[in-house]
């Protein structure tokens, strides 16, 4: 063929169409670049994006169509772990590279489907790692939170992160099989009582000042609110505000993006931590079309093409559309087997490099050591501040929260 | 046969039946008559229990019926037709009339909707209404006449033991009416039982065996057609001092 | 004690809230036999127009709320006109509704989506995060405005319908429009005018609704159901019965929410309908369907 | 043929009236292509011979997909068409029937085209409980009751450990080769649809069928034609569940992942509602006519606008074309308007 | 021109189904009582159908005082003065007597007028004053014949135009039913009425049209219509046919 082609089924509709939308963005500006700069192996990219409506039948559908009838050479990963969970079964079937740009789930990577690779920092199951590193950040530790209340979407990812922090176990529910044991949880490990553990239904929720209050009464010095989607990071904030609870720190897993701080305000998002992959100050280095293209260029050449500045739902399929054309370069083919060992072959010394850092894999396909970034809404803008000493850029870390 | 006692249906503060009791004889034709608002249809709708009674009691071949769901009433031979004709949309004629035919639960999945014995049996009752035309007309699609006579033609269909008519003449044209009389002495001759409304007096007095009179939803008076239609109180409350005009 | 009182309080807080979007749903029931299955996506819709005025000029939405109602209630019309007015003449005229608006909602929700992004949204007057504290009591200020606006309105309107010539007219045409086409009602005028109504009590509700709960077009489909679930438990087309079942399952879900667990109090609201068929098919204040 | 009365005795009116009559009277043609169905599914049973020639497992994918929802819309014509009962909720008949299979096959490896029919068992008798239920109200209250158990069905699921609650269960993926994985489960999906609609055809032309008609359209009326209404409504109601488990119980193995949101969901339901709209409701090739609408025109507006939000515009657009041009569904109008081909008319 | 509404040959039908009507005449004059009779399903509602708007007229006229009615609506022809009640009772099942009444006067814009008329009618029908807040759907079959037919002495128009005036009347009221025609007419209204009650429909009206397969068979003074041997033979039940 002419041209490689490849294929991207994304949620542009339906419940998980913001972060689908950008991940669109990301995959177009990245293959717009390549094809600037020479294409890969000389030829120009294709890309192919479908909707799939945040539908898993019709994501596993859409990828049977690029594989059987549009005869993709490659393809990138969906978003969120949902859809990827059912796309993974597929892609491996027919021997396909699958690069994750979303899907941390632990039992994702469980399955034992070859040729996966997640391309964030770890598996959810493993985010509260860096909320305790943070916590260590606090300068008087008497003054660190003692006890914290932990309230969760019934999400697949919100679950999973919830595991890590509660100490809960992974099991398969197909088989009573153990994949993880995370006893005693990392709260528990440092130390902080968890005073209150909520979960509200994935869809149709609406009682968020009832759950406030009850974060309020619960007198936690820390909120965690593990949110399926940065609207109900919206919702718990302003029924937090409004119920005035107090809270030294809070911890969101979503609740970077600018609709955040329009919907939450300044005041209430100040001091919030969310963790991300990515922030468009980390001085990451990457490569792409073989020539040197840091974090800082990526932010420059998307507000160039789409006139706003990047998030991290852009910069992961970014990054996942370096990984393949990498890994496309490195095998010297769009053999799916070889790029699959070469991106296998990946360690500390020699890793795939984007715009979220380097990456190496390990067996199961999940990123060897990388940690994720702490963010925390500062004067209305959103800073890094952790961790600390491995970039420059980084911002003192503000601790107590000051209130709502 | 049929036996109504003490019959009571109220509708808030309105007594549409007010203990009401009377009884049909087995193998007679009896005709319910009174003023509008008597509460003749609200007592058959009690009788087929398509509403359920305040209180009273309904007896049918000597089994008390007012606790039985209607279709249950129907299988054991009551059939009645409605004042304001319910016909089935987007069904046939036909269907509306085969409808009528007996149910027996599951065994019906079985069944085919229209057998062709069904199918002759019907047309022949169309046949005789002069309807044959519509058999494959929409049963939404009739002219009033025409929804009575379907009506009519249904409850032939099922071959009950007693039918209840409810101003089953009304709209129909007197020239087709004198052959249903004909028809419907016809079945009574055969055993059919009949309890019939109607306010068409010379109908009533020509076919009826016993005449029941209903004013404000009790029974005034009962007896046989001669006896009825002397009696003040009917002449007064519904009559109007019509048959005498029509004897003058 | 303070505690109850307190769930008591925000329980009847939301339930004012999910009473204003159902009521309107309700209202247009009973009075037009039309079960509009994109009343939430037009209240979305009245969710947008007033942000954006918010957003733009900084206008307060309770502000805007006649705005929004106007202009919903103009689309209305559009829509009448083009998609409901060969309809209506059918026998079938309430079942296709239910089709119709179960499209219209699509529609809806794509354009939205393509002019707006399914990015949420939400106004922030000053109100909306507060609350009036008594004590060690609150009440969320936000409710409390949308809760009287909505009510004031509801009443106003049901006032309109049962006793002012156009209402006789919109009843009339719903229970029977060949009959009210013979006593000289212009049908096709009064349907177009009574669906315009309908249109913008959505958008009226939209307006409140933008401070209380964040929307973005895909939203549509968790208010649906809860919505429809309240309007069958007062009764269809009671207003006051949609009223009263939403405060009541509000506050039982909010009292399920906190003793129970939040993932169970959305199932409040179905669980109460699936009893109430149960018991009372008719729902609180309906009335009773024939053949009990 | 002018009749006056002036000048005509009586019998001539009587004979004026019946020609008139005849003239008037509607025709009624009964026969049957029945060549059409058999020859369709010959060709769809020789179809995977094509992969003997290239990989043409997308285009099995696509037949399989619309054959299940052949399967399902037919299934869920049963209530909604027959009886009128409109349901949103069927989608709940399918995830019990998906993860019924799905258990077996997860814990014992029993594959789900063998248990299939005892999945379709156990939707129908879930359907049965329920409909015991939710079948006293209808119009709109059962629509939205509808929904509301497929909300309380939804919420049991995610809660419920033992299937792997919000998070699912995935099942074990075929060793078959990708040139022939697909067969199994496009050969039970193009039998149970042809099982399916020869079954609904068997049910609209029964006794029951008849009785399911004539309550759709006034239950008094009906059950004082001596109908059971309740029963029959009952039944109905189970036997349409049978076939949505069904087809569940096979989709599930065949997709290998089972989540609640991925079965609980109302799009599943609105689609079969969707289809037999379109196609028409109460027909019996409506269902089917309307699933290979709806499957084409998702194909074709992926195909050409890709990703958007027009997507959902689009087929909100085709929804009200359909209504409003065919408010009777394709079948049904065509067939109102006397121009239905003969092949397609089952009714 | 001293006919108030002329019909003729006109052809009608329901939607694009067979024409029902096929060459139906009528002559309707001022102040008189005409009676339509004719068997079931002849056509005899559809051509007051047709007339009063509800039917799309396919071909003929319909003339009334001078002016052609094709293609008017409904509210429109009853705004020029012709009122029609049909036979399946247009009545508001959801709304008391009295609103269907106060639905009744919807065209007259003095609302004192209009709640003259309503109390004057429930004056004279006590049956509706004692339910005037009744549902009329729960009402009696005859009791909501009377209401419907009452609703039309509120707008006083110039023809009446009625299916089956005495269709589940008990006698008594229906010779009031037909008194109050008489006095109609006698105040300027001019009825037109279909009848099965043919006998009784032809004794109280002037004149008589025999409808039937769709065409105007007879039409003549009613006396002329009651004597004929073929009419009461074929229409009216006086002998039974072979
Ligand atoms: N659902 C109801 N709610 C209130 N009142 C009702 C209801 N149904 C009937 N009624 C009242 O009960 C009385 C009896 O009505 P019914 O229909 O039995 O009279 P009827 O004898 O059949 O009269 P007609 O000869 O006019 O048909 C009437 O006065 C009517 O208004
Ligand atoms: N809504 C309709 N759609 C289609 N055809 C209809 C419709 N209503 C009536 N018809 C047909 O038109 C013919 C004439 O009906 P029409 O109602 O005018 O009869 P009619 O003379 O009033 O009879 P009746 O004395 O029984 O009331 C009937 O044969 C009937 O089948
Ligand atoms: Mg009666
Ligand atoms: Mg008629």
């Amino acid at each position: 063929a002419e041209t490689i082609r490849i294929g991207a089924s994304l949620p542009i509709t339906g419940g998980l169409s913001v972060s689908g939308e950008k991940h669109k963005r990301g995959y177009e500006l990245c293959n717009k670049l390549i094809n600037e700069a020479g294409g890969i192996l000389g030829k120009q990219v294709e890309l192919i994006v479908s909707d799939n409506r945040s539908d898993p039948a019709t994501a596993i559908n859409q990828y049977e169509r690029f594989i059987n009838v549009d005869k993709v050479d490659a393809v990138y990963g969906t978003f969120s772990s949902r859809l990827t969970f059912p796309v993974g079964n597929v892609l491996s079937k027919y021997n396909m590279v699958h690069p994750v740009p979303s899907g941390g789930a632990l039992r994702i990577y469980a399955q034992g489907y070859k040729n996966l690779f997640y391309f964030q920092v770890n598996a959810a199951e493993y985010t509260g790692k860096d909320v305790i590193g943070l916590l260590k950040e606090i300068k008087d530790p008497a003054d660190a939170p003692k006890t914290v209340a932990v309230v969760h979407a019934d999400d697949f990812f919100a679950n999973a992160i919830a595991t890590g922090l509660l100490g809960q176990k992974v099991i398969d529910p197909a088989n009573d099989k153990e994949i993880a044991d995370l006893a005693p949880g990392y709260f528990k490990e440092a130390g902080i009582e968890v005073v209150m553990e909520e979960k509200w239904p994935e869809e149709g929720f609406n009682d968020w000042l009832n759950l406030a209050n009850s974060i309020k009464r619960s007198g936690a010095e820390m909120i965690v609110g593990l949110t399926a989607s940065a609207e109900e990071a919206v919702q718990l904030m302003r029924a937090l505000k409004t119920v005035g609870a107090s809270a030294k720190l809070v911890y969101l897993s979503q609740g970077a993006q600018t609709e955040f701080i329009e919907g939450v305000g300044n005041d209430a998002a100040d001091g919030v931590v969310i963790h991300t992959t990515w922030h468009k100050d980390v001085p990451f280095k990457s490569t792409l079309a073989g020539k040197p293209f840091d974090n800082a260029d990526f932010v420059k050449a998307f507000e160039a093409e789409y006139g706003v500045e990047p998030d991290e739902d852009s910069a992961i399929p970014f990054a996942v559309c370096q990984g393949i054309e990498q890994a496309m370069v490195g095998a010297g083919s769009t053999d799916n087997a070889k790029m699959g060992e070469w991106l296998h072959a990946r360690t500390k010394e020699q890793p795939v490099q984007t715009v979220l850092g380097d990456f190496s894999w390990d067996d199961l396909g999940l990123p060897v050591e990388k940690s994720h970034i702490m963010t925390q809404w500062q004067d209305g803008k959103l800073t890094f501040v952790y961790p600390t000493g491995q970039f420059e850029g980084i911002v003192p870390f503000r601790y107590p929260k000051s209130g709502f | 046969m049929l036996e109504v006692k003490n019959l009571c249906k109220h509708y808030g503060g309105i007594r549409a039946v007010d203990g009401a009791s009377f009884k049909v004889e087995k193998g007679s034709i009896t005709a319910l008559i009174g003023p509008n608002g008597a509460g003749k249809t609200t007592a058959f709708n009690c009788i087929s229990r398509t509403v359920v009674p305040t209180s009273g009691e309904v007896w049918l071949d000597g089994e008390r019926i007012d606790n039985l769901r209607p279709h249950k009433i129907t299988a054991k031979g009551l059939s009645r037709t409605f004042q304001i004709s319910r016909n089935l949309a987007d069904m046939t004629v036909l269907e509306n009339v085969i409808v009528q035919a007996r149910c027996r639960g599951f065994a019906d999945l079985f069944r085919p909707a229209v057998s062709a014995e069904e199918r002759d049996k019907a047309m022949s009752i169309l046949d005789f209404l002069g309807i044959t035309r519509i058999a494959y007309e929409d049963g939404h699609n009739l002219s009033y006449g025409q929804k009575k006579l379907m009506d009519l033609a249904a409850l032939l269909m099922a071959d009950p033991k007693i039918i209840l008519l409810d101003e089953p003449a009304g709209g129909v044209n007197p020239t087709l009416l004198e052959e249903i009389v004909g028809h419907i002495r016809a079945l009574n001759a055969k055993g059919l039982t009949v309890l019939i409304v109607e306010h068409n007096m010379d109908l009533i007095m020509r076919l009826s065996h016993r005449v029941v009179v209903m004013a404000h939803g009790r029974v005034i008076c009962d007896g046989t057609p001669d006896v009825v239609r002397r009696d003040p109180h009917v002449l007064e409350a519904y009559l109007g001092g019509v048959l005498e005009e029509e004897a003058a | 004690m303070t505690d109850i009182l307190q769930i008591l309080i925000l329980g009847l807080a939301l339930g004012g809230v999910i009473a204003l979007m159902g009521s309107g749903l309700s209202l247009v029931f009973g009075v037009m036999r039309i079960v509009n299955l994109a009343h939430p996506s037009l209240i979305i819709c009245g969710a947008y127009v007033s942000y954006w005025a918010f957003k733009l000029w900084g206008l307060d939405p309770i502000a805007t709320l006649p705005i929004a109602a106007l202009i919903m209630a103009a689309i209305g019309v559009l829509l009448y006109r083009l998609m409901f007015e060969s309809q209506a003449k059918s026998a079938r005229y309430s079942e296709m509704t239910v089709l119709l608006t179960f499209a219209l909602a699509m529609i809806v929700e794509g354009f939205l989506g393509a002019a707006f992004t399914n990015t949420q949204r939400v106004t922030s007057p000053e109100y909306a995060t507060d609350a009036f504290f008594i004590g060690s009591l609150f009440i969320p200020k936000g409710q409390l405005y949308a809760g009287c606006v909505s009510l004031a309105i509801i009443g106003a309107l049901t006032l309109f319908l049962n006793y002012s010539r156009l209402g006789y007219a919109i009843r009339a045409t719903t229970q029977n429009r060949e009959a009210a086409e013979l006593l000289g009602v212009n049908v096709n005028l009064i349907s177009m005018i009574a669906f315009a109504i309908g249109i913008g009590l959505a958008g009226a509700a939209g307006s409140l609704v933008s401070f209380v709960f964040s929307f973005f077009p895909a939203k549509q489909w968790e208010w649906i159901a809860m919505l429809m679930s309240v309007v069958v438990l007062g009764g269809m087309g009671s207003v006051l019965g949609t009223v009263v079942a939403a405060l009541l399952l509000s506050v039982i879900a909010a009292f399920v929410g906190t003793w129970v667990g939040a993932t169970w109090s959305t199932m409040t609201f179905f669980l109460a309908l699936f009893v109430i068929l149960l018991i009372r098919p008719q729902g609180l204040f309906g009335e009773k369907p024939e053949l009990a | 043929m002018a009749v006056n009365l002036q000048q005509a005795d009586a019998s001539s009116v009587l004979e004026a009236r019946r020609i008139h009559n005849q003239k008037l009277a509607r025709q009624h043609d009964q026969t049957r292509a029945t060549w059409f169905p058999l020859t369709v599914l010959g060709v769809l049973l020789a179809l995977p011979l094509l992969q003997l020639t290239g990989n043409y497992n997308y285009l099995l994918h696509l037949v399989l997909f619309t054959a299940s929802y052949a399967v399902m819309a037919s299934g869920w014509n049963i209530i909604g068409g027959f009886a009128g009962y409109i349901s949103l909720g069927h989608a709940v008949f399918f995830a019990i029937g998906g993860y019924f299979s799905g258990v077996l096959l997860a814990r014992y490896g029993i594959s789900s085209l063998l248990t299939a029919p005892l999945a379709g068992l156990a939707a129908a008798a879930c359907g049965y409980l329920v409909g015991l239920i939710t079948l006293k109200v209808r119009g709109p209250s059962f629509i939205i009751s509808s929904i509301a158990l497929l909300m309380i069905a939804r919420i049991l699921f995610d809660h419920w450990e033992f299937i792997g609650g919000a998070n699912g269960l995935s099942l074990p993926v075929t060793d078959l080769p990708v040139q022939t994985a697909k067969l199994p489960y496009y050969y039970a999906f193009v039998l149970m649809a042809a099982f399916t609609v020869w079954a609904t055809y068997r049910i609209k032309h029964s006794k029951f069928g008849l009785g399911l008609r004539a309550l759709s359209k006034d239950e008094v009326k009906a059950e004082s034609a001596g109908i059971n209404t309740r029963f029959y409504k009952v039944l109905a109601f189970a036997l349409s569940a049978f076939f949505v488990g069904m087809a569940g119980a096979v989709w599930g193995e065949y997709l290998t992942y089972l989540r609640p949101n991925i079965f609980l969901i109302i799009l599943v339901s609105a689609n079969l509602v969707l289809m037999c709209i379109l196609g028409g409701k109460g027909t019996i090739a409506g269902p089917v006519v309307g699933a290979i609408l709806i499957v084409a025109f998702n194909e074709i507006f992926v195909a050409t606008l890709g990703a958007s939000e027009i997507n959902i515009l689009a087929t909100g657009f085709v929804m009200v074309l359909g209504l409003m041009f065919f408010p009777n569904g394709v079948i049904g109008t065509l067939a109102r308007k006397g121009k239905l081909p003969r092949v397609l008319n089952w009714d | 021109m001293s006919d108030l509404l002329q019909v003729t040959n006109i052809t009608a039908g329901y939607g694009d189904g067979p024409a029902i009507l096929d060459g139906a005449r009528l002559t309707v004059e001022p102040g008189k009582v005409h009676c339509i009779i004719g068997p079931n399903g002849a056509g005899k509602s559809t051509l007051l159908k047709a007339i009063c708007g509800m039917l799309t007229i396919r071909k003929g006229d319909v003339i009334f005082k001078g002016e052609r009615l094709n293609g008017l609506r409904p509210d429109q022809i009853l705004r020029k003065g012709i009122c029609f009640v049909p036979q399946e009772r247009a009545l508001f099942p959801k709304m008391t007597v009295r609103e269907n009444l106060r639905m009744g006067g919807y065209v007259l814009n003095d609302a004192k007028l209009r709640d003259r008329r309503i109390d004057e009618i429930l004056e004279r029908f006590p049956v509706l004053r004692e339910r005037a807040d009744q549902h009329a759907g729960t009402m009696s079959g005859g009791q909501q014949q009377t209401l419907a037919m009452a609703r039309t002495l509120i707008v006083k128009p110039d023809i009446v135009m009625l299916d089956e005036p005495s269709l589940g009347l008990a006698p008594k009221i229906v010779q009031e039913m037909f008194d109050i025609m008489k006095m109609m007419s006698q105040e300027g209204v001019t009825v037109l009425l279909v009848e099965q009650n043919a006998m009784m429909g032809l004794k109280n009206s002037d004149w008589g049209v025999v409808l039937d397969l769709g065409r105007t068979l007879f039409e003549g003074p009613a006396e002329a219509v009651l004597a004929d041997p073929r009419i009461q033979e074929l229409y009216l039940g006086g002998r039974k046919v072979a």
